[in-house]
């Protein structure tokens, strides 16, 4: 069982094999350390990069201008907020240029809270990446998913922007939901492809035979059929809503969760299925919480299924202050947690219209 | 023909007639080209001007020198907004400028989105001029690292900007990366030195005494000319361009140059008498080595003038872009125009 | 009658004069231009810096960082998406330090489409800059609130973003809105301080002597009272939405206008108050749709005030596509345009719950 | 006492006797409490160390040179994440830094907020540390020229990075905005170059010789000291603190330095035995000298860390933050906590 971070490795060596991917640069994203999360150990075009992020989406830009697929990585998404500029402008290269060049680059970077990072290692980009009209933005939940949507990522003419939920990175994938072509034995996966410890000059990684698996951009998946409340989210938050869904059910209430899988193309029919199945809806996600994706969507959700609403929908995400604090008690008041999901799924589903 | 980088050596500085005739006659249709533009804008014909009179002498040589074609094998141009006398150097149809003046569906560069002067031509490698200052130098290193790449290439990567554009990030961001020690890149860097950023003067806003002196300490190859001189031009360019191409590694060229029409539009687009002017510069050369006679060349401008005119006469009639062709080209590929709407 | 460009010149003056301002700074802000839009003219403090946003906001920054009141001028808001991370960083400087540091600076950024600008000169900046906690953000639509809310942000201890919908500088008060202390006639004013064509290198501002007027942040004002809609609006959208509430006036629709004015902390009492009155809502602005401030609104309405609503509430917004485009046209599909207004009014009136 | 700036004279390579025990007892101070802050975080007292154990040499030398103080007649310090020494140096209470590692509600410089080594001291102008790296680069212009308003001040601005960090934008803004023709700024750049940014190596990311060398475009004075003789850094940081504080013109110095630890919790926070350690170091002179003897400063040793240990048991004891303290100190003044909410 491949976990998450081991998914993103794999997808990224089909990348360098089978898909073109000629250049994997950023912070410490070469040997000797491959990420500060191991995503790019072992890889064959691994690179470091100069501390400069303007630098490195600008590198990305140039090598996607001149027709290559480079994949980079800002360590942390709290480091990208210098480049928005750029990322604004990567976004606007096919459509400014009359379709001229295309800017076919992937931006991966870690997101969100949940690592006890506090101020500077526990943002979420999702709001602000859902601000760039011309980028395709993927945020995956699971490995499966992290290695398909990855390889989708790659693929992909436009730039893609790959957001990793960090707290996730150790997930392992479920059974069933293994990456196609990873060997049985996770003892023997980290032997082949996590770098050791100490020296590791002369370590090669051993990868095995990958399949192809391209998760489509703009798909969301049902991660559990339900009929009395719709949850629909994505990331870290897939994980903290089934938790809070199994507690609910408990008391009867049957919880269904989207897996948006892509935030831009979202999968609007998705949306539009699981609320006019349950009539009731919590949009969930981590960024603070004035001028959210999330309100984006119950805003769509309003205008064309206000009708179908039993209650109100509702919005649980982060809160609106300057960052997300290292103390416990600070994390968990800023971002949301178990309680105050099962709180607003109880109260979606209490609610009589 | 001297355009050929092959052939152009970079220690002539004085150059053949007939190749100091052709620079003449580009940078003549460049300038012309302006004062269409400049024109078409005060006839209401367009909503904003801003272009390059008073570069020709240095944007024209350029465009004659560059490796023109498509991909990595060729150069790569991350131009700025009065590089025009570069893009008619490398063929591109004046026409084509005119429609972006006059923001027709037509307009190959951006389709009626865009301002004038921002160009972007996928054949030669003219990669999307933008308007944000001095991105440009940010990208740069990514497809000179391409050029790099292509086996026994001579592609190389040129960057250019303006002087108050230095200030930015990403122009340190191309010294830093360009330089990197085992890993430099074949970028040429230049600065088009006109000693203002709109209204705000040279002095006042730099510690450096020459631009070019900031990729000293990188180990940068560095040089200031007089990017009024079209010969002295030329054979910085040449230079620049040859080392470039054959070291593998950067160079960052500083012209002094002239803002003709002053900074823009928005700032009148008035001829500025006080500046250089590189044009009447190499006439008066073209004139004393009796290369062409003034006559000659106040004729050849005055037919110019008048075929732009008519020109600009026929674009006015050209159809506007539609309303919805807001969502043409927000993706490449076949995603659903407005991903998820 | 001042213009909305000279009220801020007038309260730049005061803010030199009598309210501890020593810095007025940004690209051209100095002499001999004094603004690209001739805000900054004549005034005491006002210098050219080097062509680099970041090191204006970083300079502004430092400043307040030392207890002065800096106040300075990002170009157009197209151009401060480069300095992202420092805007949240001068957001967060008061809250992470524990209260310790304030940042008590003002950006002023001139905003919005209205003038044939093209991509880079038709950016709105409200979505982001409410993504900015710890930031007060402003953006009057008339030169009264002009002068009286940068009066109020130059005072306030806090990092203030002054948002200027750069198609309303020219705009003259109304009668019965003028500055307090404005001479009457605007020829006058105009002599006194609008700077000469030409050589200015001898010209100096005559100053009226000018009254005081702290137009609170975070009160928004009701541009005009109506019984059957209600529109949420402000800056350049709230002259458009005027102009669409007479066109619909003959239909016998009343509209309510509401100028939010402040939209960090915003007015949330204006708006319940005028929900609960019409029981229908425009909320309407130029921002890029997906991820915007207005769906912020709508959110909260919905969940705030779902049963008050005989229609759906609805969002007007600028299309998201990466840019403004030059031709009119592609200007008038991509922002809200009268007609647009005039039909989602209509619609909202007639709509039967 | 050596610290008042007035009294050191910049030509002085050798410490004073008592000077030098002085710079000794501080740097051990802050090893140790680094040590212990190490400790803490694998013991779970805390979730994150960064720290500064390799720099005392020019950190501590660095606090005592301050013209400490509040307000633009004093230095304003703009530190990075490795600046303990220079924090005790200018009197911080080591307890404190203990309360930040355990994110407790006493905790002076965040409230619980923020990493270790994360420092505000209003009363001395040291401005909030940041963990993004460098942007206080981009801020020093701004207190700097506050020093420089003020009649007759001797109050700089002082701002250090590490070595990779100066590939940012911020550095070349810091370079630009000082070195302004006729508005240069009296501000100190400081690079502590430890040849690593977290696993990349110095070598393979610069063009430059030198990272002090970037200074010279702009005419900016330069130097770079070795950073772990504790004598040199003093006399080196004197030194360009006497010119920033009498030319009120700015200075770029590199100081070449050890990361004696690794670079955080992150990669292990293990002692590096083949960094030079510039704490033995200056034992080694001080032994020579016979101005103390090992035995001596051992025994100190033992006392500082039992002392902290203590320290941090108590601290283990102190309040956590509360949850709705998240809301506290969003606004300065009175606004609403949340604004709008
Ligand atoms: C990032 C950015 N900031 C500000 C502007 C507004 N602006 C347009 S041109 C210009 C001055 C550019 O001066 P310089 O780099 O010397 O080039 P020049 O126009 O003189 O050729 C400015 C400030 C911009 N286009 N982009
Ligand atoms: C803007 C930004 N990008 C990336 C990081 C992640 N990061 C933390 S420390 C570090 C390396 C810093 O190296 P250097 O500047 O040499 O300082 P040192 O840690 O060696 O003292 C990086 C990349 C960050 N904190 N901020
Ligand atoms: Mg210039
Ligand atoms: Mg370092």
């Amino acid at each position: 069982m491949a976990t998450f971070v081991q998914a993103m490795r794999l997808a990224l060596h089909v990348g360098e094999e089978r898909l073109g991917v000629t250049d994997i640069f950023g912070e410490d994203v070469g040997p000797p350390l491959g990420g500060v999360f191991t995503a790019t150990q072992g890889l064959r075009t691994a690179w470091n990069t100069p501390l400069d992020e303007r630098g490195i989406v600008g590198m990305a830009m140039g090598l996607a201008l001149a027709g290559q697929r480079p994949v980079c990585e800002i360590q942390f998404c709290d480091y990208a907020f210098n480049t928005v500029d750029l990322l604004k402008l990567a976004g606007a290269m096919h459509w400014s240029s009359n379709g001229a060049f295309a800017c076919p680059m992937v931006l991966m970077t870690p997101v969100g809270a949940g690592i006890r990072g506090s101020i500077y290692h526990s943002h979420s980009f999702d709001a602000t990446a859902t601000r760039l009209p011309g980028w395709k933005i993927v945020m995956p939940s699971n490995p499966r998913d992290a290695y398909g949507l990855l390889l989708s990522a790659i693929r992909d003419p436009n730039p893609v922007m790959y957001l990793a939920p960090k707290a996730l990175l150790r997930l392992k994938a479920r059974p069933g939901e293994e990456l196609p072509g990873e060997p049985g034995d996770e003892k023997a996966l980290s032997k082949m492809i996590d770098a050791p410890l100490g020296d590791r000059s002369r370590w090669r990684a051993e990868w095995p035979k990958m399949e192809d698996l391209f998760v489509p951009i703009g798909e969301a998946r049902t991660v559990r059929p339900g009929r009395d409340v719709s949850v629909v989210t994505y990331g870290r938050m897939v994980q903290a809503s089934s938790a809070a869904a199994d507690e609910v059910a408990r008391e009867g209430i049957d919880v269904e969760i989207i897996d948006l899988r892509s935030l831009h193309p979202y999968d609007w029919p998705a949306i539009r299925a699981t609320v006019k199945k349950t009539n009731r809806v919590l949009f969930l996600n981590e960024d603070t919480e004035v001028t959210n994706f999330g309100e984006h969507l119950i805003r769509r959700t309003v205008e064309e299924l206000f009708y179908d609403l039993h209650a109100p929908p509702r919005l649980l995400a982060g809160k609106h202050v300057p960052g997300v604090g290292l103390a416990d008690n600070l994390e968990h008041a800023s971002v949301p947690q178990r309680a105050e999901i099962v709180a607003a799924l109880r109260e979606l589903a209490r609610h009589e219209a | 023909m001297i355009s050929s980088p092959a052939v152009t050596s970079a220690k002539e500085k004085t150059l053949a007639p007939d190749a100091l005739a052709r620079v003449h006659d580009l940078m003549l249709r460049a300038r012309v080209l302006e004062e269409r533009l400049i024109t078409m804008y005060k006839q209401g014909d367009g909503y904003f001007w801003i272009g390059g009179p008073g570069e020709e002498a240095l944007s024209v040589p350029l465009g004659m020198l560059v490796h023109k074609g498509e991909g990595p094998e060729h150069d790569y141009l991350h131009l700025h907004y009065r590089s025009s006398g570069t893009l008619l150097a490398l063929g591109a149809d004046p026409v084509d400028s005119l429609r972006q003046m006059k923001n027709t569906a037509t307009d190959p560069y951006s389709g009626g989105r865009n301002f004038a002067s921002h160009y972007a031509v996928k054949r030669w490698n003219v990669v999307p001029v933008s308007s944000p200052i001095e991105v440009q130098f940010s990208m740069a290193p990514g497809t000179a690292l391409a050029n790099k790449r292509v086996p026994g290439g001579r592609g190389i990567t040129i960057a250019q900007g303006g002087d108050a554009g230095t200030a930015e990030a990403d122009f340190a961001t191309c010294l830093v990366w360009s330089s990197r020690k085992g890993a430099e890149l074949p970028v040429l860097m230049i600065v088009a030195n006109n000693r203002y950023g709109i209204s705000t003067p040279y002095e006042g806003q730099h510690g450096e005494v020459r631009i070019s002196d900031r990729g000293k300490a990188f180990g940068i190859a560095t040089a200031t000319i007089d990017g009024n001189d079209a010969e002295a031009a030329h054979a910085g360019l040449a230079a620049a361009m040859d080392y470039v191409r054959a070291e593998r590694r950067p160079f960052l060229l500083e012209a002094m140059v002239s803002r003709l029409y002053g900074h823009s539009s928005a700032s009148g687009a008035n001829f500025v008498r006080e500046e250089d002017d590189c044009l009447a510069r190499l006439e008066k050369k073209l004139v004393e080595r009796k290369i062409k006679t003034q006559a000659e060349m106040d004729a050849a401008r005055t037919r110019l003038t008048q075929e732009l005119l008519e020109a600009s006469k026929r674009v006015r009639e050209e159809p506007q872009p539609t309303p919805e062709s807001i969502w043409d080209h927000v993706f490449a590929g076949e995603t659903s125009r407005d991903g998820g709407r």
